[in-house]
C-alpha cells in the first residue's frame, strides 16, 4: 500500500513533535502568572481579542486563485501523456493555459495583485 | 471495504451537507453545506468507478468536473458574498429581503 | 523491517541536516558581523538546551490543540516530503506513484499549518504574519507545482523515482535550468527565510512564533529546518539526479547533493532583501509565474 | 478483515465526524479546517479505491480552498473564534428531519440495489488512461473547462473587487436598516472609503 510509508513517517514525528511538548509541560511545574499571558505588543496593552473581523486585504486574488488552480488538476494527467500524445498535447495545453492566462491578465489589470 | 459501506458513507456525509446547508444562516457555513455535499458526491463517483466501471477514464473525469463545479461554486460564492456584503453590509441570508418586497 | 528501517534513516537525516543548516546560519551570521564564530558545530545544540530549559509560553484563552498540533504536523510534513525521495535505486519509504502531486499537497498543507500556528495564539502579532504568510505561500506553490511538472514531462511519470531515472543521461537542472532557481525561491517559501520570511520576520516581533517558547519553540524551529530539508532533498532528486553519480554509493550522492543545494539556499536567504508582502505577490503572479510559464513551454518543446 | 479494510473505516470515521463536527464547533477557523480534514480523509479513501491521482489531488485541492475559506470565515463572521458560543441556525428542526431523511432513503436504496461487479485492475495505469482521455475524446470538456474557470476568474474580480475601473466598488452603498423601512444601521460606506477629500 503506498500510503503506508506516509502515514509512518508523519505519525512517527508528530507523535514524537507531541509527545516533546507534553513532556516539556509536565517537567515544569511553575505556571504563568495572568499578567505574563497578555499577548507581546511591544509594551502595549491588547485593547481587542487577535480574533475579530479582520480584512485580509488580498481576498479577491484568493478568489482568482481557486479558479486557477483548478487547472493544475487537468495538469499532472497531460505531464504523463505529454511524449506520447507530442504536439497535440502542447497545442491543447498550450491553448488551455492561454485561456487561463487571460484571466490573470484581466486580473492584473483590476489591480487586484495589490493590497486592496 | 464494498461498494454499498462506502455509498453509505458518502450518504452519511451528503445527509449531514444537506442539513449545514438548509439550517445555516452565514453564507459562509451555508456554502460549507454544499461542499460536504459534494464531497459525498465525489467519493460514491469514486466508488462507482473503481468498483463497477472497471477504470473507465470518463469516471475519473466526472470527478474532477465535481471538483470543478466546487471551485467555481467558491470563487463565485465568495465574489457574490463579498459583492452583497459591500453593498448591505449583510452577512446571514435573513439580511436578504429585497425579492420579498 | 525496511519500513521502520527507512523512517528512522530518513528522520536521522532530517535532525542531522537541521543541525547542518543550523551551523550554516551560525557561520553566516558571525561573518556578517566580521567576527570569529564561537563553537560553531556545538551552537545548535546549545541553542536547543537553552530552549528547552525555557518556560512555554501561554497566551490568554489559546486554541491550545491546534498551537501545540500545528508545528508537529509542520514537522510531520516536512517528513512526508523527504519519504518520496529514494536513498537508492531500491529504497523508497513512500513509493508513491502520483509522489510531485504528493509533494503539492504538502505545499498547501504547509500554508495551513502555518496559518493555524499564527492564529491559535490569539496574539495580533502571530495573526498578521499568518495573514501575510497565506497571501505569499498560496501563489508561490503554482509556480513550484510548474516546475514540478515541467521535470514530469520527460520522466513520463509524477513518480519522484522515475523522474530520477529519467536524468540518467542529463541532469534536468542543464536540460531545465530555470527550474531549480525557482525552486529553490520555493524552498525559502515553505521555510519563511530571507526575501520571503513573511510569517515569522523580526518586524513583527517573529510573527506566528512571537508568542512561543519552550519546546514548541524547538519543535518549531526543528520544523522550519526539516521543511527547508525536504525541498532541499526533492530538488537534489530532481533537478540534480538524486542518487545519480558515479563512483560513489547512491546515498552518499544524495547527501552531496542536498548539502550542496542547502548551502546554496542559506546563503541566498541570508543575501537577498525582502520587499514589501504586496510588492511580492505582484512580483510573483506577475513575474515569476510567467517565467515558470516559460520554463514549462522550454521543457515541453525539448521533451517532444 | 484487512489493511486495507481496516484503512478505509478508519478514513471514513473521521470523514463522517469531522464532517458532523464542522456544524457543531463554535469557532469558524476550526470549522473550516475540520471539513478540510473530512476531505482529506475521503481522498485516502480515493487512493484505497486504486484512484492515488484524485485522492492526492483531492487533498492539496481542498487544503487550499478551505485555506480560503478560513479567510473568508474571519472576514465576515462576527466571531470568528467563537469566544462566544452561539448558534446560527434558523428551521433547525426541519434540516435535522431532512439530513436523516436523504440519508435514510439514500441507504434504503443503496441496501436494495444489487450492483454489478467489475473493479478496477489493480495495476492499471489510470493516470495515463486519464490523460489520454483528457487530451482525446474528452478534448472539448476540457477545453470548456479552460472557459469556465476563465468565465469564473473575471466574474470574481469583476464581483468581489473593490477598486474597479468606473470608481471603488462601494460607493452609493446603503448598509440595510435594523427596522424595515428605518434608518440605514453600521458603517457608512461612503465616510470610509478613502473620499475625504471631498470635504475641503
Amino acid at each position: 500500500m503506498a500510503l503506508t510509508g506516509l502515514l509512518t513517517i508523519m505519525g512517527t514525528i508528530v507523535a514524537g513533535a507531541l509527545l516533546l511538548q507534553w513532556v516539556a509541560a509536565r517537567a515544569r511545574r511553575d505556571r504563568l502568572a495572568e499578567s505574563q499571558k497578555i499577548p507581546f505588543l511591544g509594551g502595549s496593552a491588547p485593547n481587542t481579542h487577535a480574533w475579530q473581523r479582520f480584512h485580509v486585504r488580498y481576498y479577491s486574488m484568493t478568489l482568482l486563485f481557486i479558479a486557477f488552480e483548478m487547472e493544475m488538476m487537468f495538469m499532472y494527467p497531460w505531464a504523463v501523456v505529454y511524449v506520447a500524445e507530442g504536439v497535440k498535447a502542447l497545442a491543447e495545453m498550450g491553448m488551455f493555459l492561454a485561456i487561463l492566462t487571460v484571466g490573470i491578465l484581466y486580473g492584473w489589470r483590476e489591480g487586484i495583485f495589490r493590497w486592496q | 471495504m464494498t461498494l454499498t459501506t462506502i455509498l453509505i458513507v458518502a450518504a452519511a456525509l451528503i445527509g449531514i451537507g444537506l442539513y449545514g446547508t438548509l439550517s445555516q444562516q452565514s453564507f459562509v457555513m451555508l456554502m460549507m453545506g454544499l461542499e460536504l455535499m459534494l464531497n459525498g458526491v465525489m467519493l460514491a463517483a469514486v466508488g462507482f468507478w473503481s468498483l463497477t466501471a472497471g477504470g473507465l477514464p470518463t469516471g475519473q473525469l466526472l470527478t474532477i468536473i465535481a471538483m470543478a463545479v466546487m471551485a467555481v461554486e467558491m470563487a463565485v460564492g465568495f465574489a457574490l458574498i463579498t459583492a452583497v456584503y459591500r453593498n448591505r453590509q449583510a452577512d446571514v441570508t435573513e439580511g436578504l429581503t429585497t425579492l420579498k418586497h | 523491517m525496511t519500513l521502520i528501517a527507512l523512517t528512522v534513516a530518513w528522520v536521522a537525516f532530517l535532525l542531522g541536516m537541521a543541525w547542518y543548516i543550523a551551523v550554516l546560519d551560525g557561520l553566516w551570521a558571525a561573518a556578517r558581523e566580521g567576527r570569529a564564530p564561537r563553537a560553531p558545530l556545538a551552537n545548535p545544540l546549545y541553542r536547543c538546551a537553552t530552549i528547552l530549559r525555557q518556560q512555554s509560553n501561554l497566551t490568554e484563552a489559546p486554541d491550545l490543540l491546534n498551537w501545540r498540533l500545528a508545528p508537529a504536523l509542520y514537522a510531520g510534513l516536512a517528513g512526508t516530503g523527504v519519504a518520496l525521495v529514494p536513498f537508492s535505486s531500491a529504497s523508497v519509504l513512500a513509493d508513491l506513484e502520483v509522489g510531485i502531486v504528493w509533494w503539492g499537497a504538502v505545499e498547501a498543507l504547509t500554508v495551513v499549518v502555518v496559518f493555524l500556528h499564527g492564529w491559535s495564539a490569539n496574539s495580533q502579532l502571530g495573526l498578521i504574519g499568518a495573514y501575510r504568510y497565506v497571501a505569499i505561500g498560496l501563489p508561490v506553490m503554482l509556480i513550484s507545482m510548474f516546475v514540478l511538472i515541467a521535470a514530469a514531462l520527460p520522466a513520463e511519470s509524477l513518480a519522484v523515482p522515475k523522474i530520477i531515472e529519467s536524468q540518467r543521461e542529463l541532469w534536468n537542472v542543464i536540460r531545465q535550468p530555470l527550474g531549480l532557481p525557482l525552486f529553490l525561491l520555493l524552498g525559502l517559501s515553505l521555510s519563511f527565510r530571507g526575501p520571503f520570511n513573511y510569517a515569522d520576520s523580526a518586524d513583527i516581533a517573529g510573527g506566528t512564533a512571537a508568542e512561543v517558547s519552550g519546546a514548541p519553540r524547538l519543535v518549531w524551529e526543528f520544523a522550519r529546518l526539516a521543511m527547508l530539508t525536504a525541498v532541499a532533498t526533492v530538488a537534489a532528486s530532481v533537478f540534480l539526479g538524486g542518487y545519480l553519480g558515479p563512483w560513489l554509493p547512491g546515498p552518499v550522492w544524495l547527501v552531496l547533493k542536498t548539502t550542496a543545494v542547502l548551502l546554496v539556499s542559506v546563503g541566498l536567504s541570508h543575501q537577498l532583501a525582502r520587499i514589501s508582502p504586496s510588492r511580492m505577490m505582484t512580483l510573483i503572479w506577475t513575474v515569476l509565474l510567467p517565467l515558470s510559464f516559460l520554463h514549462l513551454v522550454w521543457a515541453g518543446v525539448l521533451a517532444l | 478483515m484487512n489493511v486495507t479494510d481496516i484503512a478505509f473505516w478508519i478514513f471514513a470515521a473521521i470523514a463522517v465526524v469531522s464532517g458532523w463536527r464542522v456544524f457543531c464547533t463554535d469557532s469558524m477557523v476550526r470549522a473550516s479546517f475540520l471539513l478540510m480534514l473530512s476531505f482529506i480523509a475521503v481522498g485516502l479513501i480515493m487512493v484505497l479505491l486504486n484512484a492515488p491521482y484524485l485522492g492526492i489531488a483531492t487533498v492539496f485541492m481542498m487544503a487550499v480552498e478551505m485555506m480560503v475559506m478560513a479567510l473568508f470565515m474571519v472576514m465576515y463572521m462576527m466571531n470568528p473564534a467563537g469566544l462566544n458560543p452561539m448558534m446560527m441556525v434558523h428551521q433547525h428542526r426541519f434540516s435535522i428531519a431532512a439530513g436523516v431523511f436523504v440519508f435514510a432513503a439514500l441507504t434504503g436504496l443503496i441496501v436494495v440495489t444489487r450492483f454489478s461487479s467489475n473493479p478496477v485492475a489493480p495495476d492499471a495505469e489510470v493516470v495515463v488512461g486519464l490523460g489520454k482521455e483528457l487530451l482525446g475524446d474528452s478534448m472539448l470538456i476540457f477545453e470548456t473547462a479552460g472557459v469556465t474557470l476563465l468565465a469564473t476568474m473575471v466574474a470574481s474580480v469583476i464581483l468581489s473587487s473593490r477598486s474597479g475601473r468606473f470608481g471603488e466598488a462601494d460607493t452609493g452603498a446603503v448598509p440595510p436598516p435594523l427596522e424595515p423601512g428605518g434608518e440605514p444601521a453600521g458603517r457608512q460606506p461612503e465616510q470610509a472609503s478613502g473620499h475625504a477629500h471631498h470635504h475641503h
